[in-house]
């Protein structure tokens, strides 16, 4: 049984031989009162019993590799294998990061062309390559802005602009690099409103975080009267590229005016989610903020690659990791890239947005309600179960929940916060018409349960590894490592 | 069209079935004038087999070497199973796992990877993880700060891995948080005597184990010191360390917080990364914790089942007053070093530190046989990293040794002025006493044959393949 | 639905772009009389589609990876994946057959180490690696035995004995090299009848086939007395080597008195069973058979590996397979040798021989019967379940289909054909004792079931991806090749 | 102890349990003067790194070289996904099916790929592998004679592959079957013309397209001779080569019997093996095929289902009158392949096909143009290889190209006397244009200046890696 967790299986003293080096007696150099004393409750398994629990636990997992996963605004398209045997090769792998340049040659070459690329697909002056995930690239973008207004000695400016529908990392990030957040709603067709827009900037406005397409799943069609206003008060726009697979080849954020950008590799460039990261978040700027770049990146002069770092970069907002970001996940977008070439970016936009309309389409004519009715999706659309709730008392969790047991992971669900019962559905190009029709039967089967036996959503899934799982008791009764019984301790 | 299924027919139907006349038509919400024209700087499309070779000849031209720099990155023995296992497409395609139902694979597994650091530390808890060590201790000095409440000053050691050092700042210091630097003693670690007056008033104190020079600190007194301060103390470690000396909560009173990086648990070198970084905290401070967290509960049937918790700290829902604005982490990262722990479990991790331990030890005595070359710190305990300081200009001595296939070690100049002459080294379990003596032999004749010929001469006619 | 095929996935005109070279028009060099024109009933899919088919067909396996695979005589132990990343390196995986042995040094070098170390685990005097197979093994084991009368002229030898126990290999490959099989009872103790064995030995003896330990579970303790008849009547011993891991470092098929020897490498040596294979049958031989070994082996001359072919060995029964049998296989075989180590060898036996026979112990306080009971276990042991047929009607079938509910792979039914509703189990080394004892408790409440709910058994399993699956139907209604559907065509 | 899981408690404990006083004892059975001393030819325990470090030794020293060798080889694309797949636990660490419930993830998976090879060779019906391409040919005439039922003599071309020809003879050669060989004539073909006469009262022809040499056999014209004849057609084929020539199921009034080596459906060259070998036959003849045949069913529900049928031919249930002693196939191997040809599609193969012959036809070309060389058979048609006489000693010109990082060809004179001065040459859809020049550059180089320098005098300063 799987569940038994890995603590529970074994005995004290088994080992894996050929895992571990000879037994040396505890070093004498050492004093011994820095000698651990303290047991260490780690498993004592076999190799056999090591890989029979963790494969038998893979496949109690959702997965791209196993179903549909439309989960809204993540992007989770398919990972070549290809990017992953690339990145594994031992002279990627086995390379240490202080090792000398002359060393790298070949891992900073794919590093330069990674950074040639995503300034074109950008529309941007620079990229840096470091951030660790999107998050961090965020990050990354308002402290260059912040640091763009201090060398600039215009240090009144503490506030950052946010749409209502964004994510959650925009306004944490904006707080960590120390800013007021002023939140700024949307209209009804879910371009933002620009009558709030304009009572909020001014004079404290640092810049404004915009994701292009929204997290509403539409394309701001304001967004060049937006860049005019925002600088016009002396302000910079940042660009959150969690949505920028929509618009891939099709339009550039540096074009709509941005002067910085993060991208998400992990959702555009098809790196894996790896069960929750590692992700990338390269930056990318115009020309102003160029000197802030976070270090290190990568110069090529002469057929040579090199490091960039601090010393030739005084005004770089620093480092965000020990050495040099997630190369191993950049050298898997760089494969990636090359897969899909010139033609391909675009290809990629144009089809994701041909599977989401599509989607929209068939769902829309089966009576689910788009929560912005007339719009064209971009990659992915929003939907509001509100009407369903109030018919049926069936809400969106019990919609994703039911989704599951039919083989489909569910889409994202109760974001943006702002739409009530709302369903975050993104296709992604990878997926045949095929899936996508059988995900439209399947709703289309929930919908009439819905109507006829509610009850059997609200207590799905109904076919998976557990039941239902009790969030609420989770965080009540906080159980978060495992302790032996006594007995067995 | 790579990745992208339709065929014409598809499309054709598809298109139909939106009403759009064309892709592009799907587009028309966009400003035309913003329409990009062609990429100019994406190459055209390779095949699979080409790019597989073009990745072939790089990682080739890249080479292998005989490593004996640490630093912040360690070469060890990652067992075949652990990416194996990592590698399959449940663990490596699904993302963070919100649908727990359909995640309970991943989050099972994450709870045994929490209480495997929260053992391996000494502390109440863990999270499931941050980016990489030095990110991780920047979140860590922010929780203290949090935690403390009215201090935004924090002490950390000179004796810090300055690349650390240089990550926090950039993180922190938006926040108005100082970061105080307390500087190194003669015996390469932290001056204990002069810490009280620096912690009064201060949030939080840094404390490394093994410090970047590969010293041991005073821990204890460290600890004690910070504890009746009332500053929270950080303790910052290498999970293989812990294995063999003591983990940060039995240090004196015990630290509040403990992180670090995680890449010698499975992770490849990979020029820098991913790896990811911990986080152990005290039970009382789970609130203030950044990261993702999993919490065991039960189903509706009433059987165990498994659940992300504490979600009210984070961006997703908490928003501008999350405790940090981290989503994504370094989750399969954090599978492979489960896998990895499992495999090795206590005895195997203790074996780890003694040997490499051990490795480092034969090393420093051999080039301390050398003429001229000393150990820079000769009765501080150390734990697997020495600094060495060389009688030749430390970047002509690892040029010469590269071209032996041998990485040399880490050049100090670079990080401490005061150490241009110093080298940091490293020999983990993976190296042998045949490789040890093999860098002993040609940094021997590098430092003794130097004047007589420019680096290149001294190149081996049959250089040993690592 | 994973059971959909891959033919009724897909699209006409569906391709993977990155797996193939760009299109060319039909070579005109060819006639087109010989140019196909017949359609390809390939599937037209997507890479993701490929992906997530046959990784959701995978988790429709039992395994070793995912359970206790107790299948007797097939020692379903743990197969290192370090093997499987070993003989994947490139510079294994890409060198050409026919590439020079300049080239080869370093696969040579395995090869020959793996020769010398089976030699001396059978003591035997040289192997062959070549044979892809037990079965394939055997073959050259018995040729090597036609041989060698042919080259003294000793022609009247035209039968080989085999014990009634033997597995069918053996009696097919007497048969395939031409040989009329004379069958040996087995005494109620599991022994050899060696009254029998005396009246079938003569002059027409070319030789014995025997495995020792043998299919029923035991080691067979007239060896000597068996190997001095067959050779005082002129004929040779033939050690199938299925049951090696029995004996493994504890006795040698050579010192027993066997001329030739087969082993399997994916049994003994932990080379995958891949589903059905690949597997590996080298030959080890003594004195009198050395000029008859299959070609090509490895030599080694001044630390320089070469091929010994037929070139040099003109007596060779010849060569078995295109190059040099099943390379990849050996080389894991190799790593696991390597892993296992000169005291690992017989530590094999030791724990193999502790599992069975602890395993046995309980099962029989359980209630099961020994078909064999006072005998020592070897690596395996029999049950019969004739008692409990005649008591409850349920099969040794049944137990098999419903241990399969309880999560543990069935052992190995029905065979030997001569023991009544047998199951013979394997529990192999690599077990645990955790998991041994898990079975037992499987068994316990499978002979509880047996006796208060026998339809239970009847119509397991219950809780696997199919039902019971009708066996006689598919032979009768073979179905062997999908068809599309008139429309789908 | 490696791969043994006891702790000397449970060692002891289990012991107990089962009466014996020591693991020793546990083999008391056996003749005590039959145990085995210590082994003396296997070396002590290597660690999981040690042996790593070692086989990366060895592979590194085997190199990797620009091959043009085919000869029953080829170098092919393989996609990354075919062995990340067929590398999952649930595929690699399986067995035989024999428990079909256990086991539907295997089943359907060989039924499917029974479908793509009867499809690909235009017949009825395939089997789940045997052990590679010659083997499978061995099978094949031993099932030909049973379905002739009068005759033991089988037509074997000389143009077949010679190793295939040396693995029948070893295979058949116990059961009084004569191989007949068959005369090539001038044209590297097979001597249409002479075939009727000696088809008469035999059992089998065999019929290879290409034939070892690359060339195009006149197969409608051999195939109606042996239907005449009452003798049953086995084709020989490329699996690749089927995707763009007429298959075995047409030619002329079609084959009996077609088997063929897999490796080309993605196996990687490994020295040889493992690859496997392939068979199909018109309906009629299933129940004398040898090997595992998976048929389609239902289960008691009702609901499709797979499991191994026809086991009434196999030795485990007819033993000595079994229509083989195969057992374990080659699973692994079918598994690749089965991925790989549903990733590549007819399409795919279609497109491998025509670039491996366009690529061998523009080498082909370019080789022509060097003084001295020139095509053997100028006017056959040809499939993706193809025999050049050079003007040099054939092992002299490998070696110089082996220098170069380039494997030349297959040099014919080991098996053909008359072709001593033949190079066989292959190149695949992996070789580039610039691979094709470089080889010819080479070639060039050798073949015109040869009397000036000795071979190892060739070597380029700047070898291209390949």
């Amino acid at each position: 049984d799987p569940r038994v967790l890995i603590f529970e299986r074994g005995a004290p003293g088994r080992v894996n031989a050929p895992q571990m080096p000879r037994p040396l007696a505890p070093p004498a150099d050492i004093p011994s009162t820095l000698l651990r004393r303290a047991p260490l409750a780690l498993p004592q398994v076999s190799e056999l019993q090591v890989v029979r629990h963790y494969t038998r636990l893979s496949q109690r997992n959702f997965a791209i590799d196993t179903h549909f996963y439309p989960l809204g605004s993540c992007t989770m398209k398919y990972n070549p294998r290809a990017a992953h045997v690339a990145a594994q090769l031992p002279g990627f792998a086995n390379r240490h990061p202080l090792a000398p340049e002359s060393t790298g040659q070949g891992v900073l070459a794919c590093l330069f062309e990674l950074q040639e690329m995503l300034k074109d697909v950008t529309g941007m002056r620079a990229v840096s390559l470091t951030p660790m995930a999107g998050a961090q690239g965020e990050f990354a973008g308002v402290a260059m802005i912040r640091a763009y207004h201090a060398a600039r000695n215009d240090l009144a400016r503490d506030e950052i602009l946010i749409p209502k529908a964004a994510h959650g990392t925009n306004p944490a990030t904006a707080a960590m690099c120390g800013y007021r957040v002023r939140e700024i709603d949307v209209r009804a067709d879910g371009d933002i409103d620009l009558v709030a827009l304009n009572a909020a900037i001014g004079p404290r406005t640092a810049g404004l975080m915009l994701t292009n397409p929204s997290t509403l799943g539409v394309f701001d069609r304001h967004i060049e009267d937006i860049a005019q206003r925002v600088h016009a008060a002396g302000g910079l726009l940042y660009y959150d590229g969690a949505n920028l697979n929509a618009i891939l080849g099709q339009v550039k954020p540096g074009d709509m005016g941005f002067d910085v950008v993060h991208l998400n590799l992990h959702k555009t460039f098809a790196t894996p989610h790896g069960g929750g990261g590692p992700g990338a978040g390269p930056v990318g700027v115009g020309e102003r903020l160029l000197p802030f770049l976070p270090v290190p990146m990568v110069g090529e002069s002469g057929g040579r690659y090199y490091w960039i770092t601090e010393k030739t970069r005084p005004q770089s907002i620093g480092r965000l990791s020990t050495f040099a970001g997630n190369v191993g996940v950049l050298l898997r977008a760089y494969v990636y890239a090359r897969l899909v070439g010139r033609e391909g970016m675009a290809r990629i936009a144009h089809y994701a947005a041909l599977n989401a309309n599509y989607l929209l389409e068939r769902l829309s004519r089966l009576g689910f309600e788009p929560a912005y009715p007339g719009r064209r999706a971009a990659h992915e659309f929003l939907l509001t179960l509100k009407g369903l709730k109030e018919r049926t008392g069936v809400t969106a969790l019990d919609v994703a929940k039911r989704l599951l047991d039919k083989g489909y992971h569910a889409p994202t669900i109760y974001f943006p916060l702002m739409v009530p019962e709302c369903l975050l559905i993104e296709p992604t190009e990878t997926e045949s018409r095929d899936e996508i029709d059988g995900f439209v039967a399947a709703m289309a089967e929930i919908l009439a349960e819905a109507e006829t036996t509610p009850e059997l959503l609200k207590a799905a899934p109904h076919t998976l590894p557990v039941r239902r799982v009790d969030e609420v008791r989770a965080a009540r009764a906080l159980d978060l490592v495992w302790k032996a019984h006594p007995a067995s301790a | 069209m790579p990745f992208i299924p339709h065929t014409a027919a598809e499309t054709a139907a598809m298109l139909e079935a939106t009403g759009a006349r064309s892709l592009d038509d799907l587009f028309d919400e966009i400003p035309a004038r913003l329409r990009s024209g062609p990429l100019t700087h994406v190459p055209e499309a390779l095949t699979e087999h080409e790019i597989g070779r073009l990745m072939r000849e790089r990682a080739a031209a890249d080479g292998e070497f005989l490593t004996f720099v640490g630093a912040g990155a360690y070469e060890h023995h990652i067992p075949a199973a652990v990416w194996e296992i990592a590698g399959r497409g449940e663990f490596y395609t699904a993302y963070t796992p919100y649908q727990a139902e359909a995640s309970q694979g991943t989050l099972q597994l994450l709870y045994e990877f929490q209480t495997m650091i929260a053992s391996l530390v000494g502390l109440d808890v863990a999270n499931a993880s941050l980016y990489d060590g030095a990110s991780a201790l920047a979140e860590a000095v922010l929780m203290a700060v949090r935690l403390h409440g009215r201090s935004r000053r924090v002490l950390i050691p000179e004796t810090v891995h300055p690349l650390y050092r240089q990550v926090v700042q950039t993180i922190v210091s938006a926040q108005a948080i100082t970061l105080d630097l307390v500087p190194m003693d003669g015996a390469g670690t932290t001056d204990v005597g002069g810490l009280a007056s620096r912690l009064a008033g201060a949030a939080g104190l840094v404390i490394p184990q093994p410090n970047f020079l590969g010293c041991l600190e005073d821990v204890h007194a460290m600890v004690a010191a910070a504890r009746a301060a009332g500053v929270l103390a950080i303790g910052l470690v290498n999970p293989i360390a812990c294995a063999l000396i003591v983990p940060p909560g039995e240090w004196g009173p015990g630290c509040d917080i403990a992180v670090g990086e995680g890449q010698p648990l499975g992770a490849p070198l990979s020029s820098g990364g991913p790896y990811f970084g911990f986080m152990a905290c005290r039970r009382e401070h789970v609130r203030q914790m950044p990261g993702r967290i999993v919490g065991r509960t039960v189903d509706a049937a009433g059987h165990e089942a498994y659940t992300l918790t504490l979600q009210a700290r984070e961006q997703h829902i908490r928003r501008s007053r999350a405790t940090s604005n981290i989503c994504t982490n370094q989750g399969l990262l954090v599978t492979a070093a489960t896998v990895h722990m499992a495999l090795l479990g206590p005895e195997g991790l203790r074996r780890v530190a003694a040997a490499a331990h051990a490795n480092t030890a034969m090393l420093r005595a051999r080039l301390e046989a050398i003429p001229g070359v000393r150990a820079a710190f000769p009765d501080t305990p150390f734990f697997h990293e020495v600094v060495l300081r060389l009688p030749v200009p430390v970047p002509e001595v690892l040029r010469a040794l590269e071209a032996q296939g041998i990485l040399g070690g880490c050049a100090l100049g670079e990080f401490y002025p005061a150490f241009a002459d110093s080298l940091l080294v490293c020999a983990t379990e993976t190296k042998t006493e045949t490789d040890i003596a093999h860098y002993a032999h040609h940094l021997e004749r590098i430092v003794t044959r130097r004047r007589l010929d420019p680096p290149c001469a001294y190149k081996d006619d049959n250089p040993r393949s690592p």
